[in-house]
């Protein structure tokens, strides 16, 4: 990959934990690649599966789903669902022959400002060496 | 390729008035445009009865009647209801937008030959879209034209589309109009029931007279049967079919009734050339 | 001009010849055959049966651009016309199906896409020798050897193959061949009606079409159109394969700014096709969706362009997967009418 | 073994019974090798059923499928039962209907055939070629019994049996309101070679593999009219607003297609097979629907279409599924 | 939803927080030449007055019905937003943010690649914004009454407290008396006060309570409806005894056929009872119940030659014809207090409860010390002829806590408290008995527990630090098998008595309730609270709380404490007297439904219920949402396969354009 690709990433980020996490990061100040792009849902368990690939097709070159530690949900169960569609989705994109790199999920609590960075930098390098994803990528080439 | 014949290609118009008919979830919305290139402005015709596929670039295109008479001006008005995704795009459309047009399309009610006739519309909801221009077509030529009588009916008096319009119309002599709603409101000084039975109330004597139908398919069936009790001949009653279109203009397929299409041998249709397609009343 | 002959050793330059526009043969995409560009001439083959796909998807494709523009935009960018191509080893069916759909297609309104591609594009025929188990070409019109809508048709005959050009177009293609091809001996010819005919000896299944427009007139209320569509998936496979089948949705689409308006292949089979956005339907149940199918090939078509809208490829009858059988149904037809 | 005549009789009093619309079954097909499903309203019809080997439909897929008109007011709807033949496979489809509540326990009779594996339709064309009249086809030991227009042959059981059924473990009818005679013994082991053999390829193999054969689908959706599980009145996936898909044929909206159809199968797929043998493009889609099918049960222990009390397991998650991969 | 989206974006400077690294010049620009963006601006604070008053000014002059502010963090900000927008009479969900601080300025550092992605997030949220609905809040009114379903101290606090508020209570408890475990209690630690003392006076005060309706004997059979609406059905069962006619004296009890012949639950099965019964002196109603399960008119029709019950009541209060009772009310609020069981000492079959007669338990026990027990507080063991008194005690702590063989991972938190109490006691009885407490570790966290422990420890009481691996009978002795660790020595330790300080476990029939309010369990199978920290006293369900040990083993004082918590949060609703319920909660289309239920399964607060409704003549199941009990997670949505279930302002439709900006739309 050239040394120029930076990766686009779209991050679904929970209301209580994990966006909470992402703004606590903020507040100290940590930095962190600006690679990620945040869409703020009330609960992981609200991230449509098909959400993920709609990101792959709309250009994103990785997909960060992020929630609160099993337990922790701001909604009980949210996050179980979450797990259980995505660890799935992951199965599926893998065995299709895309980059596992591509599809991360991580519990960040409210509380873990620096562990949102570790990720954020932890999927940013991962797509990085995945590079641009081109797959089923909805563009022109294919019109 | 030139794209001047290539029948895809809409026009770009301006819209230069809205206001809403009804509101409400099915709303109803009245666009009046004008084409951008002047030589078109001036070289559009059309007749009433026909309509254009009119659209939004990027959501897609619908196809809609033409609501007003040529004889209005150099202008088209469309009455759309709003129903999915091109119509909910058409209805966020305000002055100054620009949208598409193509067209016209179908065939036309046979005005010219009903000269020296009376002429009765039976219309219900947004079916009064394609009849509008037939009665301002015949009020703009209103010597050549006997009783014009208008038989128009909605579930209730806010779905009554052009209701101004009407006001305006009970101002003139020359029309009779016959207003109806399904359900008993407070204040509603004119008919309560529906289409059908304002027609036996009217009782329109078939003498030399075309009756004209548009509405809800139930209503346009009992409207049939209600006139053929009223000894209307088959020539005598027109109506407008609709169907699932895309191209407009026979090879999309879909609004075929038998081997009729839509687009093409209609949307305008004398009872007697549907009686014969068993598909018509399916 | 008189029959060519193209001896098998010179057949690569022939091929050589027609890669000069874009050469499509039909070739294995995936796990079925369909017409495709040559990438390498070497893949030229054309002893396969016939496509899965039929060579419409080359003239009305699947998918098709009718203009792109920008988003809030008045542009609108028409692609640019389409390039010469040539089509080798259509089936004589399948060109007959072209025929067809062109009509259609000059319809009072000419669809400039369809019809442009149909005028670039020079088509070259195979004669077939193996009919499938399902071809009743011969029922309606056609043969293992009709020329219908043909630029040139080629017969196998063993060491070579006989060229018969039909049109301008074939006619010009053997001018361009020169020394490729050498005049056909009477015995080619002979050798190619013997083929012909024996080729079309080995179709079995057919069907008498006399009366059959009035015929499914009468019976339009009739059980029957219940009993055969019972089973239908309405999954639409029988239309999207049939070489005549031309019906279309226009949808837009969008990348970010740009957008384009684009036509892709629809099925009368499918619900949603007549389906109002009212929620009313006018076609309501596979019943009334069967029976429209079958009328539209064996009586609408009929009163509107005075021909069957059906070549006998037997490629419905082939792909339905639960046997609904188009020879069926009409001699259902047939014997319910008397 | 297959008894014709019970199955005759149970058919003829199936429908007798008033509260019966019809029972669904198979009969011979036009020609050859195939079969269509037959709906049966008169006893009379009882003799063109059959069951044999060319019995592959699942014709579960009609319980979903009848379009409900609406109907006239002052009418009552129709909610006679609907009797269907089933086998072990397309019981799993009804027990996952039901689960689902895509159907209602009152409104089926369901015919239990134990099958001992059924043709591939392919396969027994590509090696008896070009044969017109219809074919019977009868079950021997662990042979197919081909009576073809010359004679009877006989060709080992393996060689000619359906992918689907190479491994099934489930031939006896799951769910039953008649089981027509004795059941078989399993004989699958839920392994599943070709998922395997394609797991084992690197990623980059994988795609090209996909690629190829996602590009070639026509998006005629035959695969998912014809699965019993994808019955929604309206599909996501032709739905305008929000638009998730494209209708344009090419290897981007071909891709998404298939992996949200997957992806809405998951823990719902009863590897009946439809959807592969009506793909007129031949998509081994069952090698993708697999692939889900062998995670969920090996990685979450759950298997669809089984128990009609279940839990659906896309709205069902444990406390200790599996979450190596969470960051 | 007729009018054009007429989007203003307002892009905050936040003094230099965000401007020092994102461009807003360069943002605000960018943003005013977005699809349906009418006016773009940039201020130094927009959440200054000034500030709104910037954006409420372009609402009323440019005609704006949407606004994007792109700012901190909607976590921060959303609401003050929102109300700038209600000023104005626009919907205040026709707002979307864009976090240009905490997930850009702050977080990078090189100033075009922050502006880069301020655009991005800014385009994202007009994306979104054009497509934003108008939400409404909605109030329900609640109903002032509250139901309390256990009558043990924590429901009897609760209850108290509710009523003493001026607030109906209906009072539900299962038993034939409230009053639960500490009723059994004799002592309590670390005070050693007295537990009836304490505890009667109580009892008394909720039966006679103007505002509290006390349904003994009683248990709730339905629960419909949402906070600060439920319908609740409680079933009163039949005592044969008709409470109003029955003065509570007793001679029924002396009478009866079954006297004395039927173990008495309060005693622990210490003592034993008649078939018609006061569960205990002090009981409260003190009212007779015939128990259905033994009476011998109940069970077989005939008593002898009648219920002598019957012939001696002077007041005619026995009715053998009596019917169970429906109780209809409705209330705003839910306390669960129902409390524990002990563990069942037999699953610890190495400790020979069930084969020994001296091996008892330390509720057992409790019973035995007691001066209302079976032996007048003496410490007895056996009886007539066996009767004996112990000299060697043994305590054997953590039965059936910490222990994952027994599935309970848990401490159940009094038991070692409860033991040195005992063990104090059997000390106060039985001077020259020698006590030994076989233990684990000792937890004595609470205020004055060390104290305790310290001072049993001086009267004698010897700890011996091993868990006991078998106990068995040799001659008239039991003996222990252990091993000191301490020390690690084995032991073979001779006793006459053995106390088992048996755990607190979830009462066996807790799925009862569990059922009825859709409340969850935590991983020690008792009542999960909402948060383990922030809400401790409240449950998933809105308007449902927890007291007591329903929620996890506790002592009296917390359990009290708790009961106050939990009337506390039932009185802010009451007391307020309407509850808001969210706008951004979930619908479904009911068009595409196909009533899979696989919504109403995934919702975690039972919100969604299947109906039936009429499709054109048909009648089809769907989904369908009670938007008091939806708590807006959206989880529902994810899992619905035909995408019938949206959630308000963040629908499918609001969301994939989001993705297209993200993804890359130049
Ligand atoms: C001859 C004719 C005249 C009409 N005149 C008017 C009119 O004056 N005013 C008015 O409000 N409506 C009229 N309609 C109906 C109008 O075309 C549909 O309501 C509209 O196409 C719905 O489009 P949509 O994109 O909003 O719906 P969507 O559900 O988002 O799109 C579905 C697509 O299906 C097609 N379609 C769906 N329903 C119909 C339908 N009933 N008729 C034709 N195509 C349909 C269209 O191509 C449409 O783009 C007329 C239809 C016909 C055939
Ligand atoms: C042996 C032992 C000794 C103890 N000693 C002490 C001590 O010295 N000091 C101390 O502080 N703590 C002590 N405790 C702890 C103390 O008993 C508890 O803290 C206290 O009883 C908890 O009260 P509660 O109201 O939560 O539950 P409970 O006392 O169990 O009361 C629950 C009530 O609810 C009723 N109920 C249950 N289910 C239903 C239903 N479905 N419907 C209606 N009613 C229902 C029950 O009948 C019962 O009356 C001791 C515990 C034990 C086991
Ligand atoms: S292929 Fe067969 S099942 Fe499919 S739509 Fe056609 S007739 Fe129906
Ligand atoms: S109708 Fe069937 S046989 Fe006829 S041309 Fe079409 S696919 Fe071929
Ligand atoms: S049946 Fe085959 S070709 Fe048709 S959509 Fe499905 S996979 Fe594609
Ligand atoms: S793909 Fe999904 S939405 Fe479509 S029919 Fe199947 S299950 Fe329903
Ligand atoms: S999950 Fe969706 S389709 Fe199923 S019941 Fe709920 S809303 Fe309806
Ligand atoms: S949004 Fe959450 S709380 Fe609301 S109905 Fe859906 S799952 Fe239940």
């Amino acid at each position: 990959m050239s040394e120029q690709y930076d990766p686009n990433i779209v991050a679904f980020l929970c209301n209580w934990c994990s966006y909470a996490g992402a703004d606590l990061a903020g507040t100290s100040r940590t930095h962190y690649p600006a690679n990620i792009n945040i869409i703020r849902v009330m609960c992981s368990g609200r991230v449509n599966p098909l959400f993920i690939i709609n990101a792959l097709q709309q250009g994103a070159d990785g997909v960060l789903v992020s929630g609160c530690h099993p337990g922790d949900c701001h909604y009980m169960e949210g996050n179980f669902y979450a797990r259980r569609r995505f660890g799935l989705m992951k199965e599926l994109l893998e065995y299709v022959g895309v980059d596992p790199k591509r599809f991360n999920m991580s519990w960040v609590s409210a509380s873990e400002g620096s562990k949102w960075k570790d990720v954020v930098e932890d999927v940013v390098e991962k797509a990085k060496e995945a590079g641009p994803f081109e797959q089923f990528r909805r563009n022109k080439i294919n019109w | 390729m030139n794209d001047n014949l290539n029948p895809y290609k809409p026009e770009i118009v301006t819209v230069e008035d809205t206001w809403f008919e009804t509101q409400g979830d099915r709303a109803i919305k009245t666009l009046k445009v004008v084409f951008d290139d002047e030589e078109k402005r001036e070289s559009w015709e059309h007749r009433p009865g026909q309509c254009a596929m009119i659209g939004v670039l990027g959501v897609g295109e619908s196809m809609i009647s033409i609501s007003c008479s040529p004889t209005e001006g150099k202008f088209l008005r469309f009455s759309v209801m709003r129903a999915g995704k091109v119509t909910q795009a058409l209805h966020e459309l305000e002055p100054g937008d620009k949208m598409t047009v193509r067209g016209p399309y179908g065939n036309s009610f046979p005005v010219d030959d009903w000269k020296g006739k009376k002429i009765l519309t039976i219309g219900g909801g947004i079916g009064q879209a394609p009849l509008r221009p037939i009665i301002e077509y015949v009020k703009a030529n209103r010597g050549d034209y006997e009783d014009l009588t208008m038989i128009y009916g909605s579930r209730t008096s806010a779905d009554l589309c052009f209701k101004k319009e009407f006001e305006a119309m009970r101002e003139r002599d020359d029309v009779n109009i016959h207003l109806s709603i399904d359900i008993e409101e407070e204040g509603w000084p004119h008919y309560v029931g529906f289409v059908p039975s304002l027609l036996m109330e009217v009782n329109p004597s078939p003498e030399n007279t075309i009756a004209v139908t548009c509405g809800p398919p139930v209503m346009i069936n009992f409207v049939l049967q209600n006139l053929k009790k009223l000894n209307f001949a088959d020539e005598q009653i027109y109506t407008t079919l609709e169907n699932r279109m895309k191209c407009g203009f026979g090879k999309c397929g879909r609004c075929n009734v038998g081997n009729l299409y839509v687009c093409k041998d209609g949307p305008v249709f004398s009872y007697a050339t549907l009686k014969a397609v068993p598909e018509a009343f399916a | 001009m008189d029959s060519k002959k193209l001896t098998k050793d010179k057949f690569g330059g022939f091929i050589d010849l027609l890669s000069k526009q874009k050469l499509y043969v039909p070739q294995m995409a995936g796990e079925t055959l369909r017409f495709a560009p040559v990438d390498s001439k070497d893949e030229v083959n054309l002893v396969f049966s016939n496509t899965a796909v039929p060579p419409k998807s080359v003239l009305f494709p699947q998918t098709e651009t009718l203009y792109e523009y920008e988003a809030g935009g008045t542009e609108m960018i028409i692609p640019e016309g389409p390039e010469e191509k040539v089509l080798l080893g259509v089936r004589p069916c399948d060109a007959r199906a072209l025929t067809i759909v062109d009509k259609l297609f000059s319809w009072d309104i000419d669809d400039p896409y369809y019809l442009k591609k149909r005028e670039a594009t020079t088509i070259i025929g195979l004669a077939c020798q193996e009919p499938g188990i399902n071809c009743f070409c011969t029922s309606v019109g056609g043969g293992p050897a009709s020329t219908e809508g043909l630029d040139l048709l080629l017969t196998d005959l063993g060491e070579g193959y006989l060229l018969q050009p039909l049109t301008e177009k074939g006619e010009k293609l053997c001018q361009d061949a020169g020394e490729l091809l050498v005049d056909a001996a009477g015995e080619d010819n002979q050798a190619a009606d013997k083929v012909h005919q024996e080729a079309a000896e080995k179709i079995v299944r057919n069907i008498n079409v006399d009366g059959i427009p009035q015929k499914l007139e009468d019976l339009w209320e009739s059980p029957l159109w219940k009993k055969v569509s019972d089973a239908c998936l309405g999954c639409g496979a029988c239309t999207f394969l049939c070489p005549t089948c031309h019906c279309f949705d226009i949808q837009d689409e969008m990348e970010g700014f740009e957008g384009r308006r684009c036509r892709v292949w629809d099925s009368c089979m499918f619900k949603e096709y007549t389906l109002h956005t009212s929620g009313h339907n006018p076609r309501p149940t596979r019943r009334e969706r069967t029976r429209n199918r079958v009328n539209h090939k064996y009586s609408y078509f009929v009163k509107n362009f005075g021909t069957i809208a059906c070549v006998g490829c037997g490629r419905c009858i082939n792909n339905c997967p639960v046997n609904i059988d188009i020879l069926d149904i009409l001699s259902q037809v047939v014997k319910e009418a008397l | 073994m297959v008894d014709l005549e019970k199955l005759k009789n149970v058919a003829k009093d199936t429908v007798s019974r008033e509260d019966v619309k019809y029972l669904i079954g198979w009969r011979q097909g036009t020609y050859g090798f195939r079969v269509s499903p037959l709906f049966m309203t008169e006893p009379e019809d009882a003799d063109k059923l059959i069951f044999s080997p060319l019995c592959v439909n699942n014709l579960a897929t009609y319980l979903t499928l009848a379009e409900k008109l609406p109907v006239p007011r002052g009418a009552e709807p129709d909610t006679r039962k609907v009797a269907l033949m089933v086998k072990g496979c397309d019981s799993r489809a009804v027990v996952q209907q039901l689960i689902e509540k895509g159907i209602e326990r009152e409104s089926v009779l369901v015919i239990g055939c134990p099958c001992q594996g059924v043709l591939d339709l392919e396969k027994v064309e590509e090696k008896f070629p070009g044969i017109h009249s219809p074919v019977d086809v009868q079950w021997g030991d662990d042979k197919f019994i081909i009576n073809l227009p010359d004679g009877p042959q006989e060709v080992p059981r393996e060689e000619l049996l359906a992918k689907k059924c190479l491994n099934c473990r489930y031939p006896n009818p799951v769910m039953s309101d008649v089981m027509l005679w004795e059941e078989v013994e399993a004989w699958g082991n839920g392994e599943y070679a070709d998922v395997k053999e394609l797991e084992e390829k690197d990623s980059q193999a994988r795609w090209s593999f996909w690629q190829d054969k996602f590009e070639s689908c026509i998006r005629c959706y035959a695969c998912r009219n014809a699965c019993p599980m994808c019955y929604c009145e309206d599909c996501v996936l032709d739905r305008l607003n929000p638009q998730w898909i494209y209708r344009s044929n090419n290897i981007s909206e071909n891709t998404v297609f298939h992996l949200a159809r997957a992806f809405h199968l998951v823990g719902r797929c009863i590897e009946c097979g439809e959807c592969e043998r009506v793909c007129p493009m031949g998509l081994p889609l069952m090698t993708l629907n697999r692939k889900l099918v062998k995670e969920v049960r090996d990685k979450y222990d759950f298997e669809p279409g089984l128990d009609p009390e279940s839990k659906p397991f896309q709205s069902s998650y444990r406390p200790d599924d599996q979450e190596d991969f969470i960051l | 939803m007729n009018n054009k989206p007429k989007i203003g974006v307002y892009v905050c400077h936040c003094g230099i927080n965000i401007a020092k690294t994102v461009d807003v010049e360069a943002v605000s620009e960018f943003a005013s030449r977005l699809p349906n963006v009418k006016v773009a601006r940039n201020y130094s604070y927009m959440c200054s007055d000034p500030g709104q008053l910037l954006i409420r000014e372009d609402i009323k002059n440019e005609g704006l019905n949407r606004v994007v502010v792109a700012s901190c963090s909607p976590r921060m900000h959303e609401m003050t937003f929102r109300k700038t927008l209600a000023e104005t009479g626009l919907n205040p969900y026709y707002l979307e943010m864009a976090n240009i601080r905490e997930h850009c300025s702050w977080v990078h550092e090189d100033r075009e690649e922050a502006t880069e992605k301020a655009k991005k997030l800014v385009f994202s949220a007009v994306a979104k914004a054009r497509l934003l609905e108008p939400l409404y809040e909605n109030e329900v009114e609640v109903e002032p009454a509250t139901l309390v379903i256990g009558g043990g101290i924590a429901g009897i606090q609760a209850a108290l407290d509710i009523a003493d508020a001026g607030f109906k209570v209906y009072l539900v408890e299962k038993t034939p008396s409230v009053g639960g475990r500490m009723s059994q209690l004799d002592k309590t630690f670390p005070t050693l006060d007295c537990s009836a003392c304490i505890l009667t006076p109580k009892m008394v005060d909720v039966a006679s309570h103007p505002n509290i309706e006390l349904l003994a004997y009683s248990e709730v059979e339905e629960i419909s409806g949402y906070v600060g609406n439920f319908e609740v059905k409680v079933r009163k069962k039949a005592r044969y005894v008709d409470v109003n006619k029955c003065t509570g004296c007793g001679v029924c009890s002396e009478e009866c056929r079954l006297a004395g012949r039927i173990p008495s639950e309060f005693n622990a099965g210490m003592g034993n009872r008649a078939a018609i019964y006061l569960p205990f002196p002090q009981a409260v109603p003190a009212k007779y119940t015939i128990d259905p399960e033994r009476c011998l008119m109940l069970t077989r029709g005939k008593c002898g030659k009648g219920p002598k019950c019957e012939a001696a009541c002077a007041a005619g209060a026995i009715d053998f014809n009596q019917k169970d009772e429906i109780v209809e009310c409705k209330v705003g609020a839910i306390i669960v207090a129902t409390g524990f069981d002990v563990f069942d000492a037999a699953k610890k079959p190495e400790y020979g409860y069930n084969d020994y007669d001296n091996v008892i338990t330390a509720l057992e026990l409790e019973r035995l010390v007691s001066a209302s027990g079976p032996t007048g507080g003496n410490i007895v063991l056996g009886k007539g002829e066996d009767a004996f008194v112990p000299q060697e005690v043994a305590f054997i702590s953590c039965v059936g806590s910490r222990d994952k063989s027994v599935g309970n991972e848990y401490c159940s938190r009094v038991c070692c408290m409860y033991t040195a109490k005992l063990a104090h006691l059997v000390k106060e009885k039985l001077p020259e008995a020698n006590v030994r407490v076989y233990y684990m570790d000792v937890r004595a966290f609470g205020k004055g527990f060390e104290e305790f422990y310290d001072r049993v420890r001086r009267e004698g009481v010897r700890y011996i630090r091993g868990n006991p691996s078998e106990i068995f009978k040799r001659g008239d002795k039991l003996v222990i098998k252990a091993e000191d660790t301490l020390r690690s020595t084995p032991i073979e330790d001779e006793v006459d008595l053995v106390v088992l300080a048996v755990g607190l476990e979830p009462r066996r029939d807790a799925r009862q309730i569990i059922d009825l309010l859709r409340l969850s369990q935590s991983a020690d199978r008792f009542y999960l609270e909402a948060h383990p920290k922030l809400a401790p006293v409240n449950t998933a369900t809105d308007g449902v709380f927890l007291a007591g040990c329903s929620q996890g083993p506790k002592d009296i004082p917390d359990t009290v404490a708790q009961a106050k918590g939990a009337a506390s949060s039932a009185l802010v609703l009451l007391s307020s007297g309407k509850v808001k319920i969210g706008a951004q909660i979930s619908f479904v289309n009911e068009a595409t439904c196909r009533g899979c239920g696989y919504c109403v399964e995934i919702c975690p607060y039972g919100a969604i219920e299947l109906v039936t409704v009429n499709r054109m003549g048909n009648m089809v199941q769907v989904a369908r949402v009670n938007e008091a009990l939806c708590k807006g997670c959206g989880a529902c949505s994810a899992g619905c396969l035909s995408g019938s279930i949206q959630q308000k302002s963040f629908m499918d439709r609001q969301i994939l354009p989001q993705i297209a900006v993200l993804g890359g739309v130049k």
